[in-house]
């Protein structure tokens, strides 16, 4: 039972990678934009499990399943942090966010 | 005929995976950009599973669609999901740039892939059954990768942490709050 | 000994800062310590062998893999640079305590800190504890300028900081590479270098620092902006420790680039010395006319130095030494004609000889030297170098004297200015002429000078200890 | 005979330094009292020196004698040596002699002026300096002492400092003696490298093998020194000013010493010269212009210290012609002679002015005769030895002087032609500023001080005039053509003359001198002492001309002052301004607009952020690929 | 059965050592009484730190080679054990500096994060394959993020948390996208298996390299990478600026050198130019926008991305001289930035607003200590002596100059001396005489008494000042270290 080869897992991959890129700068709804920034970790993580395959090996598997958690994590603290911005009343747009530039 | 069903599941998977993504990115709510990555998630566990990798695919479909989109959607809901324009504001050369950067990236990981496509990417490994199984998975979390799995753990919860200082209220935003409403 | 003359005012600085002493007291303190220092340094001449080279070693590693080593050691001529500093600093910090500046104990304890890293430099035997010293003596003036200077202080030290640190930091540049080629940093130990890029970073240094045509930006501003007893010690005492840099690493390190760098060096020298006596004679001020006639002067030195022979380095040497204590000496008069009538501009000053003796008499002696009357210590001076360089090309003998013509000028329109013609409009009817303490600092300096004028021989027989031609250690 | 020069020398320096040590604590007449005295002592030094020095062979009489190693270098060295031999001595006698009568006359003529020590001060320093040039056993001491008789010249012209010409006047003296300085130096230099030392006897030794190169530029550089300092065209021109200062300062400086330097110096470094051929020509001949020049200028001249500052010019342009045809014992004689005279006209003309207040202008003078008669005769006796009427002392050295040039061939003819002209001018001008001033009826001014004064000044300003007045007759008997020349014989080893007159010449030249002289006498008397004048011709051009001094002044102003003041101007105003000032104000201008714009690149938008570290990775992953 | 595989618990003692800190703090802030959490919690940080620092020190002792532990999950060596030392060091200055911060709530949670984010640091500095580098970053990261945004009242703190956090998190996807490339090339995710592979003239190793090389350089803030840099130091609360300033670098330096020369000893002739180039441009862009910088917090932010760029000289010399610069650069660099965001610290908390030019005037002689000190510290910076950042200087513009690349040392040079312009406008400020008219008054009355920041100011005087004198025993330890690298 073979299936494309791993080149056609890593251009989705690529692509899926591309996409949460421009998602993380186009964007300006910070809920948007993590996920976005999602996207782009489950890209390298389609690239993991399809070069674990490659290569018959368990770690690229064992990164991804760690990379997940990462996620996880990040999602946890950017939520918090919205839901913090949220409580001060500002705009959930990160093009508000620009007190601090120069 | 194994093989085209393959490729058939592929290209649907792909295909939904691809789509979902665009829409995460394109969705004005928030709302509805979360529902399509939680059909990105879903439809990339299919090609996990394709790939070996049955646990993760497990896995993804109940950490990541299930707990942790859950939270998303449960956050968009509190904050009361505000539609924004997509692709607007800023400066425009921003938006330029994105797809010009985005469209390199995607160009150049395609061409790097396609240098190497040749020989190496489709000399596949032959693998064992149980490869991506839970079992396996777990032996080597307990064995070869017993620090990352335990950092794993760390990183969750200074996350957790992070989440709880950072979403509950202090007296400094109180009074914020007071010299506010006073003023 | 030679680390004890360093260390000793490096100690005195900490003393006075660390100690809540009252501001005169500080600054008697601080006196004390560089009268010390002086003493120090007379005890080092009298054990002094002037018949040898390079003495009183002091020398420890410091850090061995790159070959960098705390190495210091006098030779007969850095020895009289030295004496130059300590003399110098020595008569600024009494000036300063006695025209008690503000927040008095960072002030002394500063003049302190730049006495020792200003002997440190005359001293340095290895490269980068010469940049060291070079550059912790920039540190004290950065302060000085930038919190005592006048109006247009911060200007003044900025130009003063990105000017002289430009340079140096081309000249750590040269001394990595130098040292590296080497596979030394001690200048005793390593060999010389042919390599024309490493030669001009250390040249960029030196060149800003003395300062040479065209790099002397920083020179009007400083000069003018500084507290005088700054000013005193920066043109009389600082632009040495180029003259050192200059004689100890370029000219003794790097033969060949010497050689062929000589003409445009020279040329340069030459354009400062003329350029800078012309802006002297029509500047508008005691201390710019000062400052530009340091610089002339610091041109004329570069002329003997790269004049390569004997005549022209001793020539060099002792005008160095001359013309440090005639600067120092009149920055410090500018001082004392500052705190008189609050402004050193010719257009408000004039008249001051009268009922001022003891003033008009010091300014003169110090000007009189200062523009080269022959038989003063500046003009042996000058005639050794331009007597040296005269071997490279009578033109540049004759353009030196020509300026020297200039110098006249200019220190005769100065002496003029000051103290001759109608009394200007800044100068008190009522005539307060050197109080008792200032004279105390002053002729000293002024004894030294004409001391130097009776027997120049005093220094210029004794940089070097033997009797070749061939300049250098 | 050692310790009689260090003596001499010293004496000087240790009363004027005395006198600025002690300031206040003495009083200001005991400040007077004290320089003379110091400049007695110094005459009483060189005096047993002379001495010292007759009772030696002519072979033996020049010792040196130095007291420590001035300045050295290596293989070069200067020690601080006097010479002493006859040539010095001669200079010493006459500086510490004239001078001490002058300074004397000084302590009459300034007292009462507030700053009387700095005077007396700077008087014994001038003394100290002038005999260390003439005692100098080396070149370079001898610029030293050339060098501060140039500052005591300057200190002592701008002694009333609050007069700004006379301010002005001080600094041209000292820089066009600067200059002078400056190229003897450079001659040094040429010595130093070539000879390899600066002593007088090496050095010419030395020379002998020079180049002829070499051998003029070092000529030409002393000459330059000589020039200089003896204010002979072209760097004449800031002996007239230097009458600003006060009257005895004149007398001393810039007449009976420093001036004649120049004289001296090309006698004591004649070997050089005589190697220099052209340039001692050349010598000669800038002294005859400069005695017609002088001579013509001090025709129209009003200031009555300004007409004797011209004859003084004009009489060293003599001194020049003789030293420069190689009669160095009559150029000398002239200078000794030239002393007493020319010091005793400075004086009797102080009195005058001291009498009148501090008038100079000799045309609110005449009639002064009547209320200064003493004055009147030394002023005289002065002006007939100046024109060089026999028996007078100015007769012997002039007429010895144009003999010499009668018989120095071709050239010495033409400049023996110069010689007699500028006699019959001196008898001219001399006598019209003697007119003028004394006789006639008295002027309103001299009226007015005809009574104010006891006598015609206090004793010690008349005996140092009448000391002069008799050396100024009795002064040149020691030398007389055809029957003695003690003077001669004096110098003759040190410095043996290129030409000897025969006596013929020199009564050929003595018949012509004084006709001419008389000539000039008889002109003046025509214009300006008949009882019935002749009107002074109208030559607006001419007049114009010498009252502009033949524009020297203008000339230098337009050619050397004005064009460094326009380069220093112009070099401020396009160079240190803007390019030296300016250009790190430039660049920390340019580099602060850059930093604004990075400023600017750092826009606050995350997403910006997030695109810029996109890009650049898709920038670094091309390269990557492209350069493997 | 599964093999447990045996743990070199003292390589990990000082990780261990930070979180268990990090978790007796973090109960200690939930369940003690008010009064005793920030006291108890702090101190228990502080402990933790040094207990780190110590047990590093000992790791370093007994290390002489370098030990790959689990599976190149991590190593044991005495580059490592350095970095942790460093780290250590800062971080417990920073709970000095931290001490005074006024903050009601949170508090005791603030240390447990402190002692976590170090704890990951010190992990980080030894790990030894693609996954425990992404984990170990994330570890710390996230742990800062929340640090940057803990000031929840102030709009500034949240806008640096939030912009840290997504340009953080898209920097790490960016890396973790590269490790994923380059596990892909050479089937590995130990460096040194890596290098082992042979996958040398893989463009997809190639990728992910560069990839890599943007992840680090983020965590660097080099040039273009830095732009979050700026921002979050200035709306981060100041001691955690001070925390990120030092011990950010250190770890992230440490860690890019120990990747670049252990896993890609192939690619060398790429990266090393590609870090000097790095280098330069941000030695450029961070000295270059310093110079209009008002804000001081802002200004050493530019100024930290400038040195980024000095130490990337060292990193792109590729050379065991290379490896002590960065080493030694490290130790007096950390203290100097400690030390004068300890100072911006306590000038803001005497004035109760952000610290400017203009609010810093005439700080020299309000408080002489601090001023004299930050004095010290700028001069620090400038790379002038008595400070250890002249030697630092020196070392890198000679592993540079060595490695045969003179240009890098002149870009060097002239970044320095661009740099004295905006360092000396601090210092002219600070000189200021004291206006009584343009002075701002002091929230609260009088200057706030704070022993323990002027004793972290202190000892980062005595690191900067004694690291320019003891050159000798540091370079010694930095050449131990540095011969754990493969160069």
């Amino acid at each position: 039972m073979r299936g494309p080869d791993v080149s056609w897992y890593l251009i989705v991959s690529a692509i899926l990678f591309s996409i949460g890129v421009l998602g993380v700068i186009l964007r300006r709804s910070p809920l948007i934009v993590l996920l976005s920034l999602e996207i782009m970790l489950n890209a390298a993580n389609l690239a993991l499990i399809s070069f674990a395959r490659l290569h018959g090996d368990h770690d690229g598997q064992i990164f991804a399943l760690a990379v997940m958690a990462v996620a996880a994590s990040e999602v946890v603290v950017g939520l918090g942090l919205i839901v913090a911005v949220a409580r001060r009343k500002l705009v959930l747009d990160v093009d508000r966010f620009r007190v601090l530039r120069g | 005929m194994g093989d085209i069903l393959v490729w058939a599941i592929w290209i649907l998977a792909a295909g939904a995976c691809l789509g979902s993504g665009i829409a995460v990115v394109s969705f004005g709510n928030p709302f509805f950009s979360a529902l399509a990555l939680i059909g990105n998630l879903a439809s990339l566990a299919v090609l996990f599973l394709l790939a070996s990798a049955e646990f993760l695919a497990a896995a993804q479909v109940l950490v990541y669609a299930g707990a942790v989109m859950v939270m998303f959607l449960f956050v968009i809901a509190y904050l009361g999901g505000r539609a924004d324009t997509p692709f607007e504001g800023g400066p425009t050369w921003v938006s330029a740039g994105a797809v010009v950067a985005a469209t390199a990236l995607l160009v150049e990981i395609v061409v790097v892939i396609g240098l190497k496509a040749g020989d190496a990417l489709s000399q596949e490994a032959d693998i064992e059954r149980s490869f991506g199984s839970p079992a396996e998975i777990g032996r080597l979390f307990l064995t070869d990768h017993l620090l990352a799995f335990e950092i794993t753990s760390i990183v969750l919860l200074v996350a957790a942490i992070g989440g709880v200082i950072l979403g509950t209220k202090t007296r400094d935003e109180d009074e914020l709050d007071r010299l506010g409403e006073s003023a | 000994m030679t680390t004890a003359l360093i260390a000793l005012p490096l100690l005195g600085a900490l003393l006075v800062w660390v100690l809540p002493f009252s501001g005169r007291i500080s600054g008697i303190l601080a006196t004390f310590v560089a009268l010390a220092e002086v003493a120090l340094w007379a005890v080092i001449v009298a054990r002094f062998d002037f018949g040898q080279n390079l003495q009183l070693e002091d020398r420890q590693s410091w850090f061995a893999d790159l070959g960098v080593s705390y190495h210091v050691g006098f030779f007969g001529f850095s020895l009289w640079l030295a004496g130059l500093a300590v003399v110098v600093c020595a008569a600024t910090i009494a000036y300063a305590t006695w025209a008690d500046r503000e927040r008095a104990r960072a002030y002394h304890g500063l003049l302190l800190f730049l006495t020792g890293s200003i002997v440190g430099v005359f001293a340095a035997q290895d490269l980068l504890v010469f940049y060291v010293f070079f550059e912790a003596m920039l540190i004290p003036l950065y302060v000085l300028i930038g919190v005592w200077g006048g109006e247009r202080r911060a200007l003044a030290t900025l130009k003063f900081v990105i000017y002289t640190m430009a340079g140096s930091l081309l000249m750590l540049a040269s001394i990595v590479a130098f040292g590296l080629s080497q596979g030394s940093f001690d200048l005793v130990d390593s060999g010389f270098s042919d390599n024309n890029w490493i030669f001009l970073g250390f040249l960029a240094a030196f060149a800003v620092k003395a300062p040479l045509f065209p790099f002397h930006g920083w020179l009007i501003d400083a000069y003018r902006e500084a507290p005088s007893e700054v000013s005193a010690i920066l043109s009389g005492v600082v632009s040495k420790a180029a003259v050192y840099g200059l004689f100890r690493i370029t000219i003794a390190k790097f033969p060949e680039p010497v050689e062929d760098f000589q003409t445009p060096i020279l040329i340069l020298a030459t354009i400062g010395l003329v350029y800078a006596s012309l802006l002297a004679f029509r500047a508008r001020d005691l201390r710019s006319v000062t400052a530009y006639s340091s610089m002339a002067q610091m041109g004329l030195i570069v002329l003997g130095l790269f004049s390569l022979n004997e005549l022209g380095v001793n020539g060099a040497i002792l005008q160095s030494v001359a013309h440090g204590l005639v600067s120092a000496t009149l920055f410090l008069l500018a001082g004392m004609l500052e705190t008189r009538t609050g402004t050193s501009t010719f257009a408000r000053l004039g008249g001051m000889a009268r009922g001022r003796p003891a003033l008009a008499t010091v300014l003169l002696v110090v000007g009189v030297i200062a523009l080269a009357v022959p038989g003063s210590v500046a003009f042996a001076g000058e005639f050794l170098i331009l007597a040296g360089i005269y071997d490279e090309g009578w033109w540049w003998a004759a353009i030196g004297a020509g300026a020297i013509v200039l110098a006249a000028m200019y220190i005769l329109r100065l002496i003029s200015a000051v103290l001759h013609r109608a009394r200007g409009e800044s100068v008190r009817e009522e005539a307060h002429d050197l109080h008792w303490q200032e004279l105390a600092i002053v002729v000293p300096l002024v004894a030294g000078l004409l001391f130097l004028s009776a027997w120049p021989a005093s220094i210029s027989e004794r940089n070097f200890p033997t009797r070749n031609s061939e300049a250098g250690p | 005979m050692t310790q009689g020069a260090w003596l001499c020398l010293l004496a000087p320096l240790g009363g004027a330094w005395a006198i600025t040590v002690m300031g206040d604590s003495i009083s200001r007449r005991t400040a007077a009292w004290i320089s003379t005295i110091s400049v007695f002592t110094a005459f009483a030094g060189a005096l047993v020196s002379f001495v010292a020095l007759l009772r030696k062979g002519a072979e033996e009489r020049e010792t040196m004698t130095t007291a420590w190693t001035w300045l050295s270098t290596g293989s070069f060295d200067v020690g601080l040596s006097l010479l002493i031999d006859p040539l010095s001595v001669t200079m010493m006698l006459i500086v510490s002699g004239v001078g001490g009568l002058i300074v004397l006359y000084s302590v009459g003529y300034m007292e009462g002026d507030p700053e009387e020590r700095r005077y007396f001060a700077y008087m014994s320093f001038f003394v100290f300096s002038m005999l260390l040039l003439v005692q100098a056993g080396n070149f370079l001491i001898l610029l030293v002492g050339w060098g501060l008789v140039g500052l005591a010249s300057y200190l002592l012209i701008g002694f009333w400092h609050n007069r700004p010409e006379a301010v002005a006047a001080a600094k041209k003296a000292f820089i066009m003696n600067a200059f002078g300085d400056a190229t003897m130096a450079l001659a040094f230099f040429v010595l130093i490298w070539q000879t390899g030392t600066l002593e007088f006897a090496p050095a010419f030794a030395g020379a002998a093998d020079l180049s002829s190169t070499a051998l003029n530029l070092v000529a030409l550089g002393l000459l330059g020194g000589a020039v200089a300092k003896s204010a002979q065209i072209p760097l004449h021109t800031w002996l007239p000013d230097a009458m600003e200062g006060p009257t005895p300062v004149s007398a001393l400086i810039h007449a009976a010493t420093m001036v004649t330097a120049g004289v001296y110096l090309i006698v004591r470094a004649h070997p050089i010269f005589e190697l220099a051929p052209s340039i001692q020509d050349l010598a000669a001949g800038l002294g005859a212009i400069t005695l017609l020049v002088a001579g013509f200028v001090a025709l129209v001249q009003t200031d009555i210290k300004r007409v004797i500052a011209y004859s003084t010019m004009s009489q060293i342009g003599y001194m020049f012609l003789a030293v420069g045809l190689g009669a160095y014992s009559n150029g000398m004689f002239h200078l000794m002679t030239h002393a007493f005279f020319k010091a005793l006209l400075f004086m009797a003309a102080g009195l005058v002015i001291h009498h009148l207040a501090g008038e100079q202008d000799i045309r609110k003078m005449g009639g002064v005769r009547r209320i200064m008669p003493r004055t009147y005769i030394a002023f005289l006796i002065g002006s007939l030895a100046l024109v060089g009427i026999p028996p007078l002392s100015g007769f012997f050295s002039k007429d010895s002087i144009l003999a010499a040039a009668l018989a120095s061939g071709g050239y010495g003819q033409v400049l023996f032609a110069f010689g007699l002209v500028g006699a019959l001018l001196t008898g001219l001008y001399t006598f019209r500023l003697f007119f003028i001033v004394f006789r006639g009826e008295p002027s309103p001014l001299v009226e007015e001080h005809a009574h104010g004064h006891h006598g015609e000044g206090p004793w010690t300003m008349t005996v140092p005039v009448a000391v002069l007045t008799l050396l100024a007759v009795i002064g040149g008997w020691i030398q007389i053509a055809g029957l003695w020349h003690y003077f001669g014989d004096w110098l003759h080893d040190v410095a043996e003359p290129l030409v000897e007159p025969t006596v013929t010449q020199d009564y050929i030249a003595s018949a012509l001198a004084v006709g001419l002289g008389l000539a000039g006498m008889a002109i003046a008397w025509i214009f300006y002492a008949a009882p019935r004048r002749r009107p002074l011709p109208r030559l607006a051009a001419a007049r114009d001309i010498l009252e502009h001094k033949f524009y020297f002044d203008e000339l230098y102003d337009a050619v050397f002052y004005k064009p460094a003041v326009w380069i220093s101007a112009q070099g401020k105003r396009f160079v240190e301004d803007p390019l030296i000032g300016g250009s790190i104000t430039g660049v920390t201008s340019g580099a602060r607009r850059a930093g604004g714009a990075l400023g600017e690149a750092q826009t606050g938008y995350l997403r910006t952020y997030a695109l810029a570290i996109a890009g650049a990775v898709a920038v670094l992953i091309v390269v990557f690929v492209a350069v493997q | 059965m599964i093999d447990t595989p045996t743990v070199d618990w003292l390589a990990l003692s000082p990780t261990l050592a930070l979180l268990g800190a990090a978790g007796v703090a973090l109960l200690a802030a939930v369940i003690g009484p008010e009064w005793f959490r920030r006291a108890f919690a702090g101190f228990v940080a502080f402990a933790g730190f040094v207990t780190a620092g110590v047990l590093a020190g000992v790791l370093l002792e007994r290390s002489p080679g370098s030990e790959r532990l689990l599976n190149e999950s991590m190593t044991r060596d005495r580059w490592g054990a350095l970095a942790a030392i460093v780290i250590a060091g800062a971080g417990a200055l920073s709970v000095l500096v931290s001490w005074g911060e006024k903050r009601r709530d949170h508090s005791g949670e603030y240390y447990a994060l402190l002692a976590a984010a170090g704890g990951g640091m010190v992990f980080f500095v030894g790990a030894s394959n693609l996954m425990t580098l992404f984990l170990g970053l994330e570890w710390f990261s996230i742990a800062l993020y929340i640090m940057c945004a803990l000031d929840t009242h102030r709009a500034t703190s949240l806008e640096a948390g939030l912009k840290y956090l997504i340009v953080g998190s898209f920097g790490s996807g960016i890396l973790l996208f590269g490790s994923a490339l380059v596990y892909g090339a050479t089937g590995e995710l130990g460096f040194a298996s890596i290098a082992a592979a042979g996958a040398n003239e893989d463009y997809l190793l190639l990728a992910g390299l560069a990839m890599i090389i943007a992840g680090l350089g983020f965590k660097v803030s080099a040039a273009p990478f830095h732009m979050w840099t700026p921002d979050v130091y200035q709306g981060a609360p100041t001691s955690v600026t001070a925390f990120m300033s030092a011990a950010t670098k250190v770890a992230a330096l440490v860690l890019a050198m120990r990747i670049l020369t252990v896993a890609f000893p192939e690619q060398e002739h790429l990266w090393t130019v590609a870090i000097a180039v790095i280098a330069i441009v941000s030695l450029a862009v961070g000295n270059i926008a310093a110079l209009v910088q008002r804000d001081l917090k802002r200004l050493l932010a530019y100024s930290s991305v400038s040195h980024a760029g000095f130490m990337l000289i060292a990193v792109a010399a590729n050379s065991d001289l290379g490896g002590k610069a960065l080493l030694y650069y490290l130790i007096p660099y950390s203290a100097m930035s400690v030390g004068s965001f300890a100072v911006v610290a306590a000038r803001e908390r005497e004035l109760g607003v952000p610290v400017t030019l203009d609010n810093f005037g005439g700080f020299l002689w309000e408080r002489p200590f601090l001023g004299a000190s930050m004095w010290v510290f700028l001069l620090g910076f400038m790379g002038m002596p008595l400070t250890g950042g002249l030697i630092g200087k020196f070392y890198v513009f000679s592993a540079a100059y060595r490695a045969g690349w003179w240009w890098l040392v002149l870009a060097g040079v002239i970044a320095t001396a661009i740099s004295l312009y905006y360092y000396l406008r601090v210092a002219l400020a600070m000189w200021t005489r004291p206006e009584p008219r343009l002075q701002p008054a002091i929230a609260g009355g009088s200057p706030p008494r704070d022993p323990l920041l002027v004793s972290a100011v202190f000892l980062s005087l005595v690191v900067t000042v004694g690291s320019f004198f003891f050159v000798g025993p540091l370079i010694d330890l930095a050449e131990n270290a540095a011969a754990s690298l493969p160069f």
